[in-house]
């Protein structure tokens, strides 16, 4: 429409466009009036739209304190979060940037990190049940990574009861043990940090922090600066700012090449002549079968997904990757369909998946999100597709970038489930059937662990037991709850 | 699965007298015209009947238009039989005329009528033109043993022994008019009825040996030819065939014929109509206050049962799941809807949800196979397998005339391939809205339109009819002869099916 | 969202926003739809702040437009603007970071046209404009319907308004239940060619000019549309409003005005239909009911509770659509049904339970209550064994113990109903007076009625206004007509100076299905159409009517006025004698609720206007037919309003005295059985007995016997 | 073979019984620190073979080690990890020091810990859930009770309780009928059921919550009889299976199956007329499982270890049956835990 531009529904593109030219403030209104219509929505383009929010928000912070700064950014998140709290990609994001924050400012600061976490203490266990996390399910506290604690106590003599120093303890470690953490896009081997061994004899080991001279084990000593003056710190914090700036853009190249990552591992999952099926039209997916299908011939069945996603699966199926994602973001993805690689792709109604399942050798599904319980949110109908390949013995493979994995530890499933427009299953005009009769549209459904056989990430395959150390390695502790007030 | 004649183009009112009553009238019209014509033949329809199928199809192709068209007897004569021939040498033409006669005679079977030939028309036009080359590319391997010729919706080239009432019939069915296993099974057993009535021995033949080989085979060819039958049409022929050959060569021949037709009522009656009433009686036991009933699709006897339940002022929910591309459901839900339940609608993308809730689980069947497992309408099997894993039991409602000796292990030996047109239909608005209207709609979304598929190298389409539900999903079967579990099945079929 | 949210198609390169900034896209909200519809609770507050499912529907509306990319926004309102302003003092909208620049803008305009023509002479619309009421709930998307409009603005000067319509079928909750449009439409061009408004499950009789027929090949009537007042105008149709005065409502006035002279003017509005998304107007209760419920249900999603439009809501999604916010306290075998809604801080007793409602916040709802579809707002304390059938009841409003709130009822602001009192469903309690004027006047406190709240209960039965009981009932769906039919039976003439453009006709023809023999007689001749224009001429003429004498104009003026919209329709005397007595009337009853006696109104009103009534009724001593009628008028007019009967008797007074109607006129009247029809004209005339018959004292007693007849029934 | 003056079991049992709230792990680090305390150890090595010493006898004269072997381990662990290292001696005194000075923080940390559990106790029960669990473990009770009280802004939890009382009345069953009354207390339905029911009402039950005496290496635990049956039904019926328990509660130890807990019970008991038929072949085995399963090689200590009473009993639930372990700073899968585990000890 040419004229028609200024009536013109926003999507993410124009969201993108909007941010160099509006002011930080007004730009967060309208992420979250747009999560809030689900203008944007579906975890990459909530993940990107975020990710480039905040890349303004920190650009635009004068860093005083780096502590102002994590502060700031929680503050975003906690807004964005709020607006559409079952977009979790959109949490994921905020969560990593800040852990790329406290990374720079600790190899900055060296034992100020201990400094800039110190506030943020009252994200340990022990105060958090005293408050109310933004929407319930977030008990998001839970991941393993919080108990890899205590180790650096002897490192931060700090007076104080045994309780507030056992909290603070939190993330005295995750401060000191990040530096030895690789960059956030870390592979998972790097799981068990030395510093972490001391979990559990933390229990112990505490009160060292108290005895009059407590003087460090050796391997940490290098750690023991002097704390330095407030006039180094603001020379440091200068450089902060870019720092941090970089390490969003590497987080924003992370999301572009997110597919491609995945998809370079396809041959290692799929053989000649085999029967695929997935559904949706996961842009992931494609690019996973399209690389496979360069060099091997299989058959694809995929199930249409209605009445949600069946228009957008049709497209992706006929034209490829033009269309497939909406009017959403750059022009980048943009794919040959799989017929034109030589595959045959069989469209089928979701009902006949069962009487298919017997005849597939896989099943391949992207999530919406991936919790630490290695159990995940996908489109409806997923659930039906993994108990049927379940009770067939055919494995089910996910496809997840690291940004759907989300820290949060499912307690009721029911509360995150969105529940879309009933307009889609029976037309709004019909007055009296829907008037009289209750129709629903759930758009995501859960799916249980143990349905999942094998986890493919941008990092690489993994089962869902070990998914949670991969969520520990890419979410600081004190950040999982993101309501949790600081300071 | 889906109601009995009557109910069966459900929505609206009038057609409830219609099917039926329209069956009878047209028949009588037709009757007519069929002796003269019979009369005028009959030199023709010696020799024909000695030919193969090709040859006599030309003069019958005629024939069936004829009647189609109700014009007198003495019209057809004024056509040559060769006349045909070169009509027949296009298919394309003759096909588009096909599809004409086809419209006007369904737009005398009532509402559905409206929507019926457009819903169908991508498929009529489409396997003898646009497929016929390109149907290999488009057949799904797994599936080729299923790919029988595109079902019927034109009258060319049927056998001009198909009696009138027959041939309507093979409409109905072949466009979903008349749909689920009973219902098609009872229209037929009508049909057979005025066609016995009109069926005279030929000289020298005895009615027991003639009736069944030369007169009804064409008839149940036909009918196979419009939709694939269903196990209880199956059963009904078989029994009707032994009671036919069981019949005395003496009795005299009108006599034999009345005596079938009554025993046709009764089997209609005992093994359907009442035997519905028992099962929903029995099954409506099994709905308890504050309970809530999770069906799939449509099924007369869970609609009946259901309402029965209703009636007797029990207090519960129903949750109907429906699916692509028939929505029997929304028919389920509507009618219940008027008899002031409380209903809850969900796409089948929602079964995990709907599970939830659900207390237990009634599905209808297209047969029950004797391993104990329940082949239904595609879908089925998932609601089963959720609601086991949730530990609900599944109760499943089938007259023992569906029951059948067949086993199967999964749905791809033992199904039916519905022409995949049907998946073009416009999701978004309602069934009544005319399919190309869809079709424009698509195409402006997007480049390439689902509506073309064919043009698409290595795309196909696959519109299954049945699923099979492993037994250990299914608690119970309620049939006539009571609940039984799945695996006393193959008791009962021989019972009720091989037994008499 | 701001402005360049909107630049730039997806996916490709923007235009620079420069040359959208020429004309940024504006819309016109009006706070109130210059209805009564939603007393007695716009009588205390705006109604664009009620609540919808704990939202205000300015909420609804805003989001809309700022979905549709809108940059500026000016707000029109009447009532309550102060409370306006200060809500919006609060709101998000007033913030730097809102997406468009709100404007409120003060009015005392009395209708749409008002307000338009208002706008015309502010000279604020630059380009093209939405305009919408402020009780709007939608999320279709606009940009097709915008572009669509463009386009055609820029082939044709002449297209000037593009109405977009959501398709829903025949029956449909979300319709007006009593009143549809049809819209005749051009389905090439789109282009609307004819409107009327029919009853539904009526065959309407559509009268379309020929000449419409003529130039259009092919034409559809769709009667299957919800017309949610959503207007994309160019200035144009400012200057349109600003032509012609008399246009008042943006369909029956300015569409249907547009339509009419298209010959000579040769503009045309267009219609954008669409099946996508949602789009509804909370127009009377009735629609505030339905639309709710769309809500709750998620129809209009995303705009469901649980998207928390306003900053500090926290609603979550329960199973079955039931949301609830957090602090809700639930006693233990408290039951919440489907479809519920439940503010923040609420707590629910024992054994109460909850279905199909809204309960606003920090309410108290006791033990073993039942809520059927009620809608509660915040602070409203609901108490033991209590049942609240489909009802409002407003914020701060009690209910006492073991009462029963049946279907339809609406309980105000602050009102507190007395332990076991049973309010019917076609009472409306409030504890504000009625205000005649809007906004200004302060609200007086009234007497409380003990026989409607019970004893030790606050508020008294709001007096039916004329034009209101439809709308009422139609809370409760299932009796709208029975109910309407009995409040109409006897005041079916007065039900024509509805301030309800939608509602009027719809009465008008209702009069004619319930059959009172009152006045049915007098237009059961008319026919469909001129009965209709006999509504616009009417309700135009009473308005200005009423609205002249508030401002005391000169009665030349006056009868100047009335003599031109008489010509302009050429309405017959019979109409204007009609307007002239319930335009006195209803001047005067506003003057006696505004605390003047009866008498002094009446003189007031009366003695220098004279004119009016003789130019209206002729004086010559056979034909006192139009007397009577003018008498019958006012009196039917009369029978609703406060102390009707004291009026009508001063008003009698008066006329005798001034021999504007002789003593013949009145015996006629008195003996006119149509006057005596009703109990309530029965009883509004007893207090004119005395004078009457006095005047007829000359007559015999046989009179008198009639009387007594007249009486006794 | 320890020194007459302190007697490290008789210690470990009366700082149980002085304390109501003490688990058996914090005991048995109280005895060894006042073990340490009362024993003049000069050098690293004397101090790590006195401890050594000590343990092995608490674990000797304790039927069911399993549970304070945690804290044992625990201890010993920290002392080699913080004493082996290349340092000087004032390091080793100032440790010794501190141990023997905070023995008592050690124990309110423990509590500390479980008070934090307790906290999480609100965010896994739902509105309208039915929960069942097996009554005895303090931490359990607690979770219940912080659940119950916590109707604060998030509104109100309606739920109820199911407790699975074994028939004997013992300590535990005090314990239980204690966190009972607590529960009914604030209004909570509770309904108790002995063990034989669990597979009756399991259908009702929304998850599971169980305490546990030790987790051990594969993320599985050991914890009072029952328990593995009733990790079964739930798993069976597909409700969660949470199992709550401090993280010091962290054993190293491996079964493979029941009877590979390395101590001795006798619950199957054959009996004949002429009593029960007890081959010393078994006994023996047992025994020596015991010795590998505790690292200490504990022939040295010789001597017959006691037989768990009836009540004591305990069985092991695979890791499979556990859908979470709710610890101080988590919810663990069972994977996590052997991470954890190894990250001690290596």
């Amino acid at each position: 429409m040419p004229a028609a531009t200024v009536g013109q529904t926003p999507s993410l593109s124009t969201f993108v466009k909007s941010l160099k030219t509006n002011s930080i403030e007004s730009s967060i209104e309208l992420l979250a009036s747009l999560l809030k219509r689900r203008q944007i929505k579906n975890s990459r383009q909530c993940a990107l739209a975020t990710a480039q929010l905040l890349l303004r928000v920190v650009a635009a912070e004068r860093i005083k304190d780096p502590q102002k700064l994590i502060d700031r950014i929680r503050d975003v998140g906690r807004r964005l979060v709020a607006a559409q709290p079952r977009e979790m990609a959109v949490g994921n994001i905020v969560r990593r940037i800040l852990g790329v924050v406290r990374e720079v400012i600790e190899s900055q600061a060296g034992d100020d990190g201990s400094g800039s976490s110190a506030p943020s203490t009252p994200t340990s266990p022990a105060h958090r049940q005293s408050k109310r996390p933004m929407i319930s399910h977030s008990f998001s506290s839970f991941t393993p990574l919080s108990h890899s604690a205590a180790m650096p106590y002897d490192m931060h003599p700090r007076p104080g009861t045994p309780m507030d120093s056992s909290a603070s303890t939190v993330d005295g470690m995750a401060d000191l043990a990040a530096p030895r953490r690789p960059g956030l896009a870390s592979s998972a081997s790097y799981a068990s940090t030395a510093p972490q061994n001391a979990s559990l004899l933390s229990f112990l080991e505490h009160p060292l922090g108290r005895s009059p001279a407590g003087t460090p084990p050796s391997r940490n000593s290098p750690r023991m600066t002097p704390v330095q003056s407030s006039t180094e710190l603001n020379k440091e914090k200068i450089d902060i700012k870019a720092e941090v700036i970089d390490g969003i853009k590497e987080l924003l190249d992370e999301l572009e090449v997110v597919d491609t990552q995945i998809a370079e591992s396809a041959l290692d999952h799929i053989h000649s002549n085999e029967t695929i099926l997935t559904t949706t039209s996961s842009q992931t997916v494609q690019k996973f079968l399209s690389t496979a299908a360069r060099k091997r011939k299989f058959t694809v069945i995929h199930a249409e997904a209605y009445p949600n996603d069946h228009e957008i699966t049709h497209a992706t199926i006929l034209n490829g990757g033009k269309k497939s994602s909406g009017e959403d973001e750059e022009a980048d993805e943009r794919w040959k369909p799989l017929t034109a690689l030589g595959i045959t792709v069989i469209l089928i109604p979701d009902t006949a998946v069962f009487a298919l399942m017997s005849r597939i050798n896989k099943v391949i599904l992207a999530p919406h999100t991936v919790l630490a319980n290695g159990s995940l949110l996908a489109a409806a109908g997923a659930s039906t597709i993994a108990l049927a390949a379940q009770a067939h013995h055919v494995p089910v493979v996910v496809l997840s970038g690291v940004y759907k994995l989300s820290p949060v530890y499912p307690f009721d499933t029911q509360e995150l489930i969105e529940y879309g427009d009933p307009g889609k299953v029976v037309p709004f005009e019909e007055g009296d059937f829907m008037s009289k009769i209750d129709v629903q549209n759930p758009l995501y459904d859960f799916v249980d662990a143990e349905l999942v056989s094998l986890y493919v990430t941008n990092l690489g395959g993994c089962a869902p037991s070990f998914l949670y150390r991969i969520v520990a390695d890419h979410y600081r502790v004190e950040d999982t709850d993101l309501s949790a007030k600081t300071g | 699965m889906s109601t009995v004649a009557p109910e069966v183009t459900a929505p609206s009112a009038e057609d409830q007298k219609i099917s039926p009553a329209e069956l009878k009238k047209r028949a009588k019209a037709e009757k007519q015209a069929r002796r003269a014509a019979q009369k005028d033949q009959k030199p023709e329809d010696e020799a024909q009947s000695a030919e193969p199928q090709s040859a006599a199809a030309t003069a019958p192709g005629v024939n069936g238009e004829m009647k189609a068209h109700e014009t007198p007897a003495s019209a057809l004569q004024q056509q040559q039989p060769k006349a045909e021939k070169p009509q027949k040498a296009q298919p394309p033409k003759l096909s588009k005329q096909g599809s004409q006669e086809a419209e006007p005679h369904h737009k005398r079977t009532g509402s559905q009528a409206q929507q019926m030939p457009l819903r169908r028309r991508p498929s009529q036009t489409g396997p003898p033109t646009k497929v016929a080359p390109k149907k290999e590319s488009k057949q799904v391997e797994l599936f080729s043993h299923l790919y029988t010729q595109p079902r019927r919706h034109t009258i060319e080239g049927v056998s001009k022994d198909v009696h009138p009432a027959v041939l309507a019939l093979g409409f109905q069915i072949s466009s979903y008019e008349i749909c689920g296993s009973s219902a098609r099974c009872v229209a037929m057993l009508l049909a057979f009825e005025e066609a016995i009535q009109d069926y005279t021995t030929p000289a020298g033949a005895s009615l027991a040996r003639h009736l069944t080989a030369h007169y009804l085979s064409p008839q149940i060819e036909f009918l196979k030819s419009c939709r694939s039958i269903s196990e209880s049409m199956g059963n009904a022929i078989r029994w009707l065939k032994k009671l036919i050959v069981e019949i005395d060569p003496s009795t005299p021949e009108q006599e034999a014929k009345d005596e079938l037709c009554e025993r046709i009522e009764v089997f209609i009656r005992e093994r359907i109509t009442i035997t519905d009433q028992a099962i929903a009686a029995s099954a409506s036991n099994q709905i308890k206050n504050g309970s809530v009933v999770l069906t799939y699709a449509k099924s007369s006897i869970v609609e009946k049962t259901i309402l029965e339940a209703h009636a007797k002022g029990t207090k519960f929910r129903v949750i109907v799941v429906d699916s692509r591309p028939l929505f029997e459901g929304k028919q389920l839900a509507t009618s219940l809807m008027h008899a002031g339940l409380e209903i809850e609608y969900l796409p089948f993308s929602a079964i995990s949800h709907a599970v939830k809730q659900a207390t237990v689980v009634l599905l209808g069947a297209h047969s029950m196979l004797s391993n104990g497992r329940l082949q239904s309408r595609i879908g089925t099997a998932s609601v089963a397998m959720q609601a086991a894993k949730r530990d609900i039991p599944v109760i499943v409602c089938c007259e023992s005339v569906k029951f059948s000796g067949k086993v199967a292990l999964d749905s791809i030996v033992l199904n039916e391939i519905a022409p995949a047109e049907e998946l073009l239909l416009p999701t978004r608005s309602t069934p009544s809205k005319p399919a190309p209207k869809d079709g424009d709609e698509e195409a402006e979304a997007k480049p390439k339109a689902l509506s073309d598929w064919k043009e698409i190298p290595r795309l196909q389409l696959l519109n299954l009819m049945y699923d099979v539900t492993p037994a250990e999903y299914i608690r119970m079967v309620i049939c006539e002869y009571g609940s039984l579990p799945p695996s006393s099945v193959p008791v009962v079929h021989r019972l009720a099916n091989e037994g008499m | 969202m701001p402005p360049k949210a909107k630049k730039g198609a997806p996916a490709q390169k923007s235009k620079t926003s420069e040359d959208e900034r020429e004309e940024p896209l504006q819309a016109v909200v009006f706070a109130d739809a210059f209805e009564t519809t939603f007393v007695p609770f716009t009588l205390e507050r705006p109604r664009c702040l009620l609540p919808l499912a704990n939202t205000p529907l300015i909420e609804y509306t805003f989001d809309f437009l700022a979905s549709a990319g809108v940059e500026e926004v000016f707000l029109y309102s009447g009532n309550h603007t102060d409370q306006v302003e200060e809500y919006f003092k609060k709101s998000k909208w007033t913030r730097p970071t809102a997406p468009f620049s709100l404007e409120i803008i003060r009015s005392n305009a009395r209708s749409v046209g008002d307000a338009m023509r208002d706008l015309d002479q502010k000279q604020l619309i630059t380009g093209d404009f939405i305009c919408v009421y402020g009780d709007v709930v939608a999320n279709l998307p606009m940009e097709t319907a915008i572009a669509a409009h463009r386009s055609r603005r820029e082939k044709d000067k002449k297209s000037i308004m593009t109405m977009v319509l959501r398709e829903a079928g025949e029956a449909h909750r979300t319709k007006s239940q009593n009143l549809c449009p049809c819209f005749v439409i051009d389905p090439v061009t789109e282009r609307c060619v004819h409107y009327e408004q029919v009853r539904p499950r009526q065959t309407p009789r559509l009268d379309i000019a020929e000449e419409v027929l003529k130039d259009h090949v092919e034409v559809e009537v769709r009667e299957d549309l919800v017309d949610c007042g959503i207007d994309i105008c160019t200035p144009e149709v400012l200057a349109q409003y600003t032509d012609n005065f008399d246009w008042q409502a943006p369909r029956r006035g300015f569409l249907y005005g547009v339509l009419k002279d298209f010959e000579t003017m040769q503009l045309s509005v267009h219609t954008h239909v669409t099946s996508e998304g949602y789009a509804a107007r909370v127009k009377n209760l009735q629609a505030f009911d339905a639309v709710s419920r769309d809500v709750v249900a998620r129809w209009a999603y995303p705009l469901c509770p649980d998207v928390n439009m306003v900053a500090d809501q926290t609603f979550q999604l329960g199973k079955g659509c039931v949301y609830k916010e957090d602090g809700v306290v639930l006693a233990r075998s408290s039951v919440l049904g489907r479809k519920s809604v439940l503010g923040k801080a609420t707590s629910v007793g024992e054994g109460s339970v909850i279905q199909e409602s809204v309960v606003g916040r920090r309410c108290v709802i006791g033990k073993r209550v039942r809520l059927d579809g009620a809608y509660i707002w915040d602070d409203a304390r609901i108490g033991d064994d209590t049942i609240v059938e489909r009802a409002i009841v407003a914020n701060e409003a009690a209910v006492g113990k073991g009462c029963h709130v049946h279907p339809g009822a609406l309980i105000s602001y602050g009102v507190r109903v007395a332990d076991g009192t049973v309010v019917n469903g076609s009472s409306r309690i409030t504890k504000a007076k009625r205000r005649r004027s809007s906004g200004a006047a302060q609200a007086g406190k009234a007497t409380t009625d003990p026989k409607i709240v019970g004893e030790g209960g606050e508020g008294y039965e709001l007096a039916v206004d004329d034009d209101e009981d439809e709308k009422l009932e139609s809370l409760a769906p299932g009796d709208i007509y029975n109910m309407s039919n009995a409040a109409l039976s006897d005041d079916s003439i007065s039900t024509l100076d509805s301030d309800d453009e939608h509602e009027s006709l719809d009465e008008d023809s209702k009069r004619r299905s319930s059959r009172s023999e009152s006045f049915a007689s007098i237009n059961s001749d008319e026919s469909g159409d001129t009965r209709r224009r006999a509504a616009d001429f009417h309700h135009e003429a009473t308005a200005s009517i009423v609205d002249a004498l508030q401002k005391n104009e000169d009665v030349n003026n006056i009868q100047l006025e009335l003599q031109a919209l008489k010509l302009s329709s050429n309405a017959e005397d019979k109409q204007v004698r009609r307007t002239v007595a319930v335009g006195l009337m209803k001047r005067i009853a506003g003057l006696v609720e505004s605390g003047t006696s009866p008498k002094d109104a009446v003189s007031k009103t009366l003695s220098p206007n004279k004119l009016l009534i003789q130019r209206s009724v002729s004086t010559n001593k056979e034909e006192f037919s139009e007397q009577v009628e003018f008498l019958l008028y006012m009196q039917t007019d009369l029978v609703h309003r406060q102390q009707g009967d004291k009026i009508l008797l001063f008003v009698c007074n008066v006329l005798a005295h001034d021999d504007l109607i002789e003593a013949e006129g009145f015996e006629q009247w008195w003996e006119d059985p149509r006057s005596s029809a009703t109990e309530e004209l029965a009883e509004v005339r007893k207090e004119t007995k005395q004078l009457v018959d006095v005047l007829v004292a000359s007559d015999d007693d046989d009179d008198e016997d009639e009387d007594e007849d007249d009486e006794s029934d | 073979m320890a020194n007459e003056p302190f007697n490290i079991v008789s210690t470990y049992r009366r700082l149980l019984a002085e304390d109501e709230d003490l688990t058996m792990p914090v005991a048995a680090i109280e005895a060894l620190i006042q073990g340490l305390a009362n024993t003049p150890a000069s050098t690293v090595s004397e101090t790590l073979d006195l401890v050594s010493k000590l343990t092995a006898q608490l674990k000797q004269s304790i039927p069911n080690s399993i549970s304070l072997s945690a804290g044992t381990d625990l201890f010993q662990q920290y002392l080699i990890s913080n004493l082996q290292r290349p340092s000087d001696r004032g390091d080793f005194d100032q440790i010794r020091a501190h141990l023997v000075q905070n023995g008592k923080l050690f124990v309110e940390r423990a509590k500390a810990a479980r008070e934090t559990i307790a906290g999480f106790g609100r965010h896994f029960i739902r509105d309208g859930d039915v929960v069942l669990t097996n009554g005895g473990s303090r931490v359990v009770g607690s979770l219940l009770r912080s659940a119950a009280e916590s109707s604060n802004n998030r509104g109100s939890i309606r739920f109820k309780v199911i407790y699975v009382i074994s028939p004997n009345k013992t300590a535990m069953e005090d314990e239980s009928t204690a966190n009972i009354a607590a529960l009914r207390e604030r209004d909570i339905p509770v309904a108790t059921i002995p063990s034989t029911a669990v597979a009756y009402c399991i259908g009702q039950v929304t998850q599971c919550f169980v305490g546990a005496e030790g987790v051990v290496e594969n993320g599985g635990i050991v914890s009072r009889m029952g328990t593995y049956q009733i990790g079964m039904l739930a798993k069976a019926a597909g409700k969660p299976f949470y199992v709550v328990s401090e993280s010091h509660k962290f054993v190293r130890l491996y079964p493979i199956n029941q009877q590979d807990l390395g101590i001795e019970q006798d619950v199957v008991d054959f009996r004949t007329a002429k009593g029960s038929v007890k081959d010393d072949e078994g006994a023996e085995r047992s025994e020596r499982d015991e010795g590998v399963a505790d690292m200490e090689g504990k022939e040295g200590a010789g001597g017959k270890a006691a037989i768990c009473e009836p009540h004591e009993a305990v069985d092991y639930t695979p890791p499979h049956l556990i859908s979470g372990i709710i610890t101080e700073s988590g919810v663990l899968l069972p994977s996590a835990v052997s991470e954890e585990l190894i990250k001690i000890w290596f």
